[in-house]
């Protein structure tokens, strides 16, 4: 699988505008953007966790949506069950995440490609199924009653506070990303993804690289699931269902594999679209996979490699 | 100066594999609607659409829009629990008056029940308790329970299960299958008739209810004991499906398509006319739940303003439906209604619901509920 | 004494590949294996680098037995290998390929924050290698744009990354030009003063031209072992290896 | 109830079969992630529940439902897959994630959300008596189909030049090309096939477990499954991957009921835990 | 004058925007051997890969025969007798040795190569006969790859390096059954970085630099003044 080539500059002027379009929508937008824009939000994190596992690393988890699960019902129990800080329970559920992506990630990571793939959904739908018939997790009705943080004073239970929490948790997670690609560890990865037999003759432990990596890309799963509790106060099965994963994925694609903010930009525009689609016609559906199937045969690289084009465009007729 | 429009929300699947019964409580609540020309004291009705895609966070999110973009007066909807579980504290936090026209969890009208959540449809322990006694008196001793493994089909199990233990029946065996995943009941069905129990009660729905009665046909099932339970089983969606397999089949539920009252009489045909099938049970209770917010609306002169009293209009309102008589137990606001007891005949136009029994004013006994 | 086989062998099912391979191989040494294709030269490489495991015998480097050591860290105590053929990070840039492989040496590979092309040390040492297999001009090349001459530059290159004290070159020279091949031989004479080499070749000139001393493997049997000279008066190796022309 | 048992994972693994063989041939032979099989399987039942419903012939549909889903497949081939053959997998899982979300619409368009069923063809109407247990005599064809299947696949892809020659075209179809395969004709063949297979599969379990919008993404999982777990290119591996999941989830019912959801998957993880490659793999 | 059996006048070819070939002409005729000489990276094996159209030259003529070639699929191109043994060797590995051999169409004519003929003249593929093929000694791939390519039984190869990775014994018989091939009136064009070897065979020379035939003509002409090249080959 191909990342796409990166271009650090391009990829943090994107995540400026978005960002900054985020605010703009913030202050202007009324109730429900502002929910919606916090719904992004949080899938642009779950996407950027993806992105950064299938695109650095080559692992193309169907299961990741397990770790949205993790995240969001670790969340709900702390806080119902142990009555936490929710802010606690955020970060406590990102160090279960943290945890338990690396075990997981230990065992696995020896599997390639669709093997790789199956695993990960075989791990995930059995998290699923045990969260849908487990009477301690609510079973398939879940768990509701979940409140957000109050943090430095502010009640993030109003909307327009909790989607710049959640804008600053983006920004820190993108930079967390950002300086892990480039690092050492984000080009051992890459070199894994194109020959790690190589790496290992190296003398790179492509194992802990592997296993590290699918922990922090479940620990920030975790810290989605988590915030999306909270968002929508309450978590049910489906949130860990494969097809979120496959769902994430699509996002990530349409946004251009490896790109980080591609994956952001992949997750505004597919969320979008799709929620604007079905208000439209029963048969969205039919529509969003159209759309699909036109990236792929039209942009090669996602959105993303539509930017880079755009931007060689102006360069060249400068 | 112009009225504004009555918004209703309808939160329904419309896309994916349930879309059906989105399709069926729309389709009967249009219905309800076009008897008073979607107008009501000058306003117009207007009927917002929104897919749950049978998620509950994405139903979350549509209700979120159609509460505070769209500004809908009533909201009505959700085929699955979860679902309305999921919007439970947004329409009691926002005072939206919530109209539930399927969703049986019991805890809806109990433990998290609210003046501003009103059922037409039915309690899990509604529909499957007045069975055990029925059963027990029809001379079943001992049944096997097998329903899909999620909430709603434990609860169903557990209702019938309680009331017939205490009719002195005995639950030989009980298995719950992978929900909506199950398609060869093979593995089950052997065990099933090795159970030797007098009879199997079930509940499924969909596809899965085509397979399980198709399939314990195939396996002869019918030769050991009495295949009975939930009726939405061979509800009329799968019995065209079904066909023979389906004959025999003891099931209860709130409306069977052969009550001969001129109210239903009347919603076949007109539902007949208009989609050219015979409407479900699920149709029912979207054209009640149609009625309803007519009836309210009426009695409120169309004046939305005061969501509290809008609700409790709501909670007041009785008809006569296709299914029978509806009042809302000022209790719980979950619905009165008979239940019937069928039985699947052969007829000159394939297998029909013939009615057995009917038991008047069933309720909810809604424990921990407080309005 | 850096490296010594004792005993080495190894079969894929009826296939006797390495039949009680001893030799022992002293520091700064460079040491020639020829043999017939299908000899076992390759496997015996596999063998010592650990990316296979000999059925029998052991390997004793340094004075330590690693026949239980996985392949990173036979690599990490200084075992470094060019593949015969080529493998290399096909998406990168001959000087990210460089650029990883330095990494693995430098022990950052693991490192999560500063950016790999802020290190001025591994930046460095990356221009060294890719001035030494005459790799400057292409810095900057996608490395499966390279003609494969350049690709086996690239992977004799990403070898000695890793800084090894046992070099293992399969074939280095294979499909280079002869001017290349020249430099490939004046690079490798320059590294076998501080590294220890074993080479895996066909071109007798440039075993000549390097080897102090070369084995000669026949069908899993070390048949012959001696200085250029005396391999090249044999009559044995001749016959089995280098034939006679007509 | 044993013989049952038996004869249930039986058939359970036959239909597994029917459905993975074709997609192990597009995926281990052709290497196109086609998530859309499962489209394939279903478009195979809603074609067949059509001629079914017209010509009132089960046979007449179980003749032409696959050649349909062929036909379907070739035309797929021509407009999208052609395009995607050598592309990175996971364009092409977006593409065939497309064609999934389609599939599920334009067969509720065109057939509606509504819950079908093919009636069991008279031939099987009645249950045989085995050793002293009724049996559908249907779920006995579904397991004859799937042995024929086999049967004529192995003789076609291993006893003549054809699997060679459709490996060898993926494989590196440049040297195929010099070696004067016509690379492009033998995937457009093969890749119809596939399809076929799966078109074969959905008419063949359609009067079993039904046909209805959705059936799709259930039986692609498992497929999915069956293909990994046996090793994906290799006839012997959907063979005995299908035997082995069948059976394990069959009995894993029967005997463990309370973790039906999970036997399949926990079996897969632990194989590949062990095996990462597969049981049989070509690769 | 008899038609020769290749003609290739101007040719040019891009990599993307990267113009590699820029002008390239040669000429082999019936019998005889013509070496391709360069540097790495000089653009030997694209244009070999041109010829056969398995990358797109941009311009130029390609006569096989006086027959052009230009634009003809490549999977058609070894049925009019050439055949291309690539540089990697092209071994299908996911088949068997046997396979590999067998997926080759040929008409089983008596004075025509198969199977058995082949493993007549490399020996040592016969041992792993039903091997897969992943595992093959460089020296194996190399056999089996010229093995192959004869069972076409073509009336020109393109020989991209064929000497490279094998044992001086094993150059020895395949120059030996390269002569008895250009003997029985095949013609070969050889791109080889084994001067000897090219030197050997060749009855012409030509030299190719940056993408340019630098020169062309007899090999007695080339051995004569080898400086010469100096520049576009190294000696
Ligand atoms: N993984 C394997 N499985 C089975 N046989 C193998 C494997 N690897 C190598 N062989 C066989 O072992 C023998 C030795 O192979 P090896 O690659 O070591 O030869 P070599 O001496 O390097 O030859 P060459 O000079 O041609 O590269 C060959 O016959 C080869 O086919
Ligand atoms: N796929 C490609 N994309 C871009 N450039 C390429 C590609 N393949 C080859 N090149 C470039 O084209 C030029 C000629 O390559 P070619 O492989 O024809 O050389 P060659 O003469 O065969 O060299 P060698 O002797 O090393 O095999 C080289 O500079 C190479 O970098
Ligand atoms: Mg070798
Ligand atoms: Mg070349």
């Amino acid at each position: 699988m191909n990342a796409v080539q990166y271009d650090k500059k391009l990829r943090l002027q994107l995540f400026i505008i978005l960002c900054c379009s985020a605010i703009f929508v913030n202050i202007f937008g009324d109730y429900f953007t502002r929910f919606l824009l916090s719904e992004i939000i949080i899938l642009s994190l779950f996407a950027m966790s993806l992105d950064f596992l299938a695109g650095r690393g080559g692992m193309i988890s169907l299961g990741h949506a397990m770790f949205l699960g993790i995240g969001a019902y670790s969340t709900a129990i702390l806080f119902i069950n142990f009555n936490i800080d929710p802010f606690l329970c955020s970060l406590l559920a990102v160090v279960i995440g943290l945890i338990i992506g690396y075990l997981i990630g230990f065992i696995i990571v020896k599997t390639d490609g669709i093997f790789f793939i199956m695993i990960t959904l075989a791990l995930g739908e059995m998290f699923h199924s045990w969260a849908y018939t487990n009477d301690f997790l609510g079973g398939s009705d879940g768990i509701s009653g979940i409140l957000r943080p109050k943090l430095l004073g502010m009640d993030l239970n109003e909307p327009l506070f909790f989607s710049y929490y959640l804008l600053i948790l983006l920004i820190l997670v993108y930079a967390f990303l950002a300086a892990v690609t480039d690092s050492p560890l984000g080009r051992n990865l890459d070199a894994i993804r194109q020959n790690s037999g190589r790496v290992l003759s190296l003398g790179g432990s492509v194992k802990l690289y592997k296993s590290a990596s699918f922990g922090i890309s479940a620990a920030i799963a975790s810290l989605a699931g988590s915030l999306y509790a909270q968002l929508n106060g309450f978590v049910s099965p489906e949130i860990s269902h494969w097809t979120v994963s496959g769902e994430g994925l699509i996002m990530i694609i349409v946004g251009g594999i490896g790109s980080l903010s591609g994956a952001i930009l992949g997750a505004v525009v597919v969320h979008i679209i799709q929620h604007e689609f079905s208000k439209l016609v029963d048969w969205w559906m039919l529509l969003m996979g159209g759309g699909f199937i036109l990236v792929v045969l039209f942009l090669k690289e996602g959105l993303w490699g539509l930017i880079l084009k755009f931007k060689n465009y102006i360069i060249e007729n400068k | 100066s112009k009225a504004e429009n009555l918004k209703i929300g309808m939160l329904l699947p419309y896309s994916g594999a349930v879309a059906i019964i989105g399709e069926e409580i729309t389709n009967a609540l249009e219905l309800a609607f076009e008897e008073v020309n979607y107008e009501i004291s000058g306003r117009k009705l207007e009927i917002i659409r929104a897919d749950t895609e049978y998620k509950p966070n994405i139903a979350l999110k549509k209700a979120r829009e159609l509460i505070f973009s769209k500004k809908v007066d009533i909201l009505a909807g959700t085929v699955s629990s979860s679902v309305a579980l999921a919007v439970r504290d947004l329409v009691v936090s926002t005072k939206t008056p919530f109209i539930v026209a399927n969703a049986g969890a019991n805890q809806i009208t109990r433990k998290k029940c609210s003046k501003y959540i009103i059922r037409v449809s039915f309690s899990n322990y509604q529909i499957n308790a007045p069975m055990g006694p029925w059963l027990a008196n029809y001379g079943i001793k001992t049944a096997f329970l097998l329903s899909a493994n999620y909430a709603a089909g434990k609860e169903q199990m557990s209702a019938f299960k309680s009331t017939f233990e205490a009719s002195g029946g005995k639950i030989v065996g009980e298995e719950y299958t992978p929900h909506r995943k199950t398609k060869d009941f093979g593995p089950y069905l052997g065990r099933i008739k090795s159970s030797g129990a007098d009879a199997v009660y079930v509940f499924y729905a969909g596809g899965e209810a085509i397979n399980f009665i198709k399939q314990a046909h195939s396996f002869g099932l019918a030769d050991v004991m009495k295949i009975t339970g939930a009726g939405w089983t061979t509800s009329p969606l799968f019995i065209p499906a079904q066909k023979k397999a389906a004959l025999g089949f003891i099931g209860i539920l709130n409306y069977v398509p052969s009550i001969e009252t001129k109210e239903n009489l009347e919603f076949q045909r007109a539902y007949k006319e208009k989609f050219g099938r015979i409407a479900s049970e699920f149709a029912v209770q979207g054209y009640d739940t149609g009625k309803m917010i007519v009836e309210a609306l009426k009695s409120l002169s169309g004046d939305t303003s005061n969501k509290e009293l809008l609700a409790e209009e709501l909670s007041k309102v009785s008809i006569i439906g296709p299914r029978g008589p509806l009042t809302i137990d000022p209790k719980t606001n979950n619905v009165i209604q008979n239940m019937y007891i069928f039985e699947v005949v052969n007829s000159a136009n394939g297998p029909v619901l013939k009615i057995l029994d009917k038991i008047e004013a069933v309720k909810d006994p809604g424990t921990g509920c407080s309005l | 004494m850096i490296i010594s086989l004792q005993n080495i062998s190894k079969s894929f099912g009826a296939n006797n590949v390495l039949k009680n391979i001893s030799i022992a191989i002293d520091k700064k040494e460079c040491v020639g294996i020829i043999g017939p294709n299908g000899a076992g030269k390759s496997t015996l490489f596999k063998i010592i680098s650990g990316s296979l495991f000999q059925d029998g015998g052991s390997i004793i480097f340094n004075d330590a037995n690693i026949d239980k050591l996985s392949i990173e860290k036979r690599s990490r105590l200084g075992i470094s290998q060019s593949f015969q053929s080529n493998s290399l990070f096909n998406e990168m840039t001959v000087k990210e390929n460089i650029m990883v492989a330095c990494s693995q040496s430098f022990k950052v590979g693991w490192e999560l924050f500063k950016s790999l092309d802020k290190r001025t040390n591994i930046i460095t040492k990356s221009y060294e290698i890719a001035e030494e297999v005459g790799l400057t001009e292409y810095l900057d090349f996608r490395s499966d744009n390279l003609s494969y001459g350049l690709q086996r530059q690239l992977e004799v290159g990403l070898a000695i990354a890793n800084n090894p004290s046992l070099l293992l070159l399969d074939e280095p020279t294979a499909g280079m030009s002869n001017e290349e091949t020249k430099n490939i031989v004046k690079m490798v004479k320059k590294l076998s003063t501080y590294y220890t080499t074993i080479i895996v070749e066909h071109d007798m000139d440039v075993i000549y031209s390097l080897a102090k001393k070369i084995y000669v493997l026949d069908s899993g049997d070390l048949i012959f072992d001696g200085t250029p000279n005396e391999v090249k008066n044999s009559k044995l190796v001749q016959e089995r290896y280098i034939g006679i022309k007509q | 109830m044993f013989i049952t048992e038996i004869l249930n994972a039986l058939q359970f693994s036959m239909t597994l079969f029917l459905l993975s063989v074709g997609l192990t041939i597009v995926f281990g032979l052709m290497k196109i992630v086609n998530l859309a099989h499962g489209t394939l399987y279903m478009l195979g039942a809603y074609i067949g529940l059509s001629i079914w419903t017209f010509s009132d012939s089960f046979w007449l549909a179980f003749v032409f439902a696959p050649i349909a889903t062929a036909i379907l497949g070739a035309l797929l081939y021509k407009v999208l897959f052609k395009f995607i053959q050598r592309v990175d997998p996971m364009r092409q899982v977006l593409l065939t994630f497309g064609l999934i979300y389609i599939g599920l619409d334009s067969v509720r368009l065109i057939w509606g959300s509504m819950s079908h069923s093919i009636t069991t063809p008279e031939l099987f109407s009645n249950p045989i008596n085995i050793f002293g247990e009724t049996y559908p005599t249907y779920r006995l064809f579904v397991i004859l189909v799937g042995i024929t299947v086999l049967l004529i696949l192995y003789f076609v892809l291993e006893k003549t030049k054809m699997g060679a020659m459709v490996r060898a075209s993926v494989d590196d179809h440049e040297t195929s090309q010099m070696l004067g395969i016509n690379t492009e004709k033998i995937l457009f063949y093969t890749f119809s096939l596939g399809c076929g297979l799966a078109g074969l599969a959905g008419v063949t379990v359609a009067p079993i477990v039904g046909v209805e919008a959705g059936m799709d993404m259930e039986v692609l999982v498992l497929t999915l499954i069956v293909v990994v777990v046996g090793g994906p290119g290799s006839l012997k591996g959907a063979l005995i991957g299908s035997l082995l999941i069948g059976f394990v989830d069959t009995f894993g019912k029967v005997f463990f009921p309370e973790l039906a959801l999970i036997t399949i998957y926990a079996a897969m993880a632990l194989i590949l835990i062990f095996k990462p490659g597969g049981m049989y793999s070509r690769l | 004058m008899t038609t020769p059996v290749l003609e290739v006048k101007d040719l040019n070819t891009h990599y993307g925007k990267s113009h590699i070939l820029q002008g390239i002409n040669l000429t082999i005729n019936r019998g005889n051997c013509l070496a391709l000489l360069g540097r790495n990276g000089a653009g030997k094996t694209t244009t070999l890969r041109s010829i056969v159209n398995l990358t797109k030259p941009s311009s130029g003529t390609i006569k096989y025969f006086g027959k052009n070639l230009l634009n003809q699929p490549s999977y058609k191109i070894p049925s009019y007798g050439i055949t291309l043994v690539p540089e990697n060797r092209g071994i299908l590995k996911t088949l068997t040795l046997e396979e590999n051999l067998k997926i080759v169409s040929n008409k089983n004519d008596k004075d025509n190569w198969n199977i058995e003929k082949v493993l007549e003249i490399f020996p040592s593929l016969k041992s792993k006969y039903y091997n897969n093929c992943f595992d093959l000694s460089g020296g194996e791939q190399q056999m089996l790859s010229l093995a192959r390519a004869l069972m076409l039984n073509p009336k020109l190869i393109l020989l991209d390096e064929p000497s490279q990775g094998l044992a001086p014994k094993i150059v020895l018989q395949i120059e030996k059954v390269l002569h008895k091939l250009l003997a029985d009136n095949l013609s070969i064009l050889l791109v080889e970085q084994n001067l000897k070897l090219a030197i050997s065979l060749a009855s012409h020379v030509s030299v190719i630099g940056k993408g340019i035939t630098r020169w062309e003509g007899e090999k007695l002409d080339f051995v004569k003044n080898v400086d010469k090249h100096k520049e576009w080959i190294s000696v």
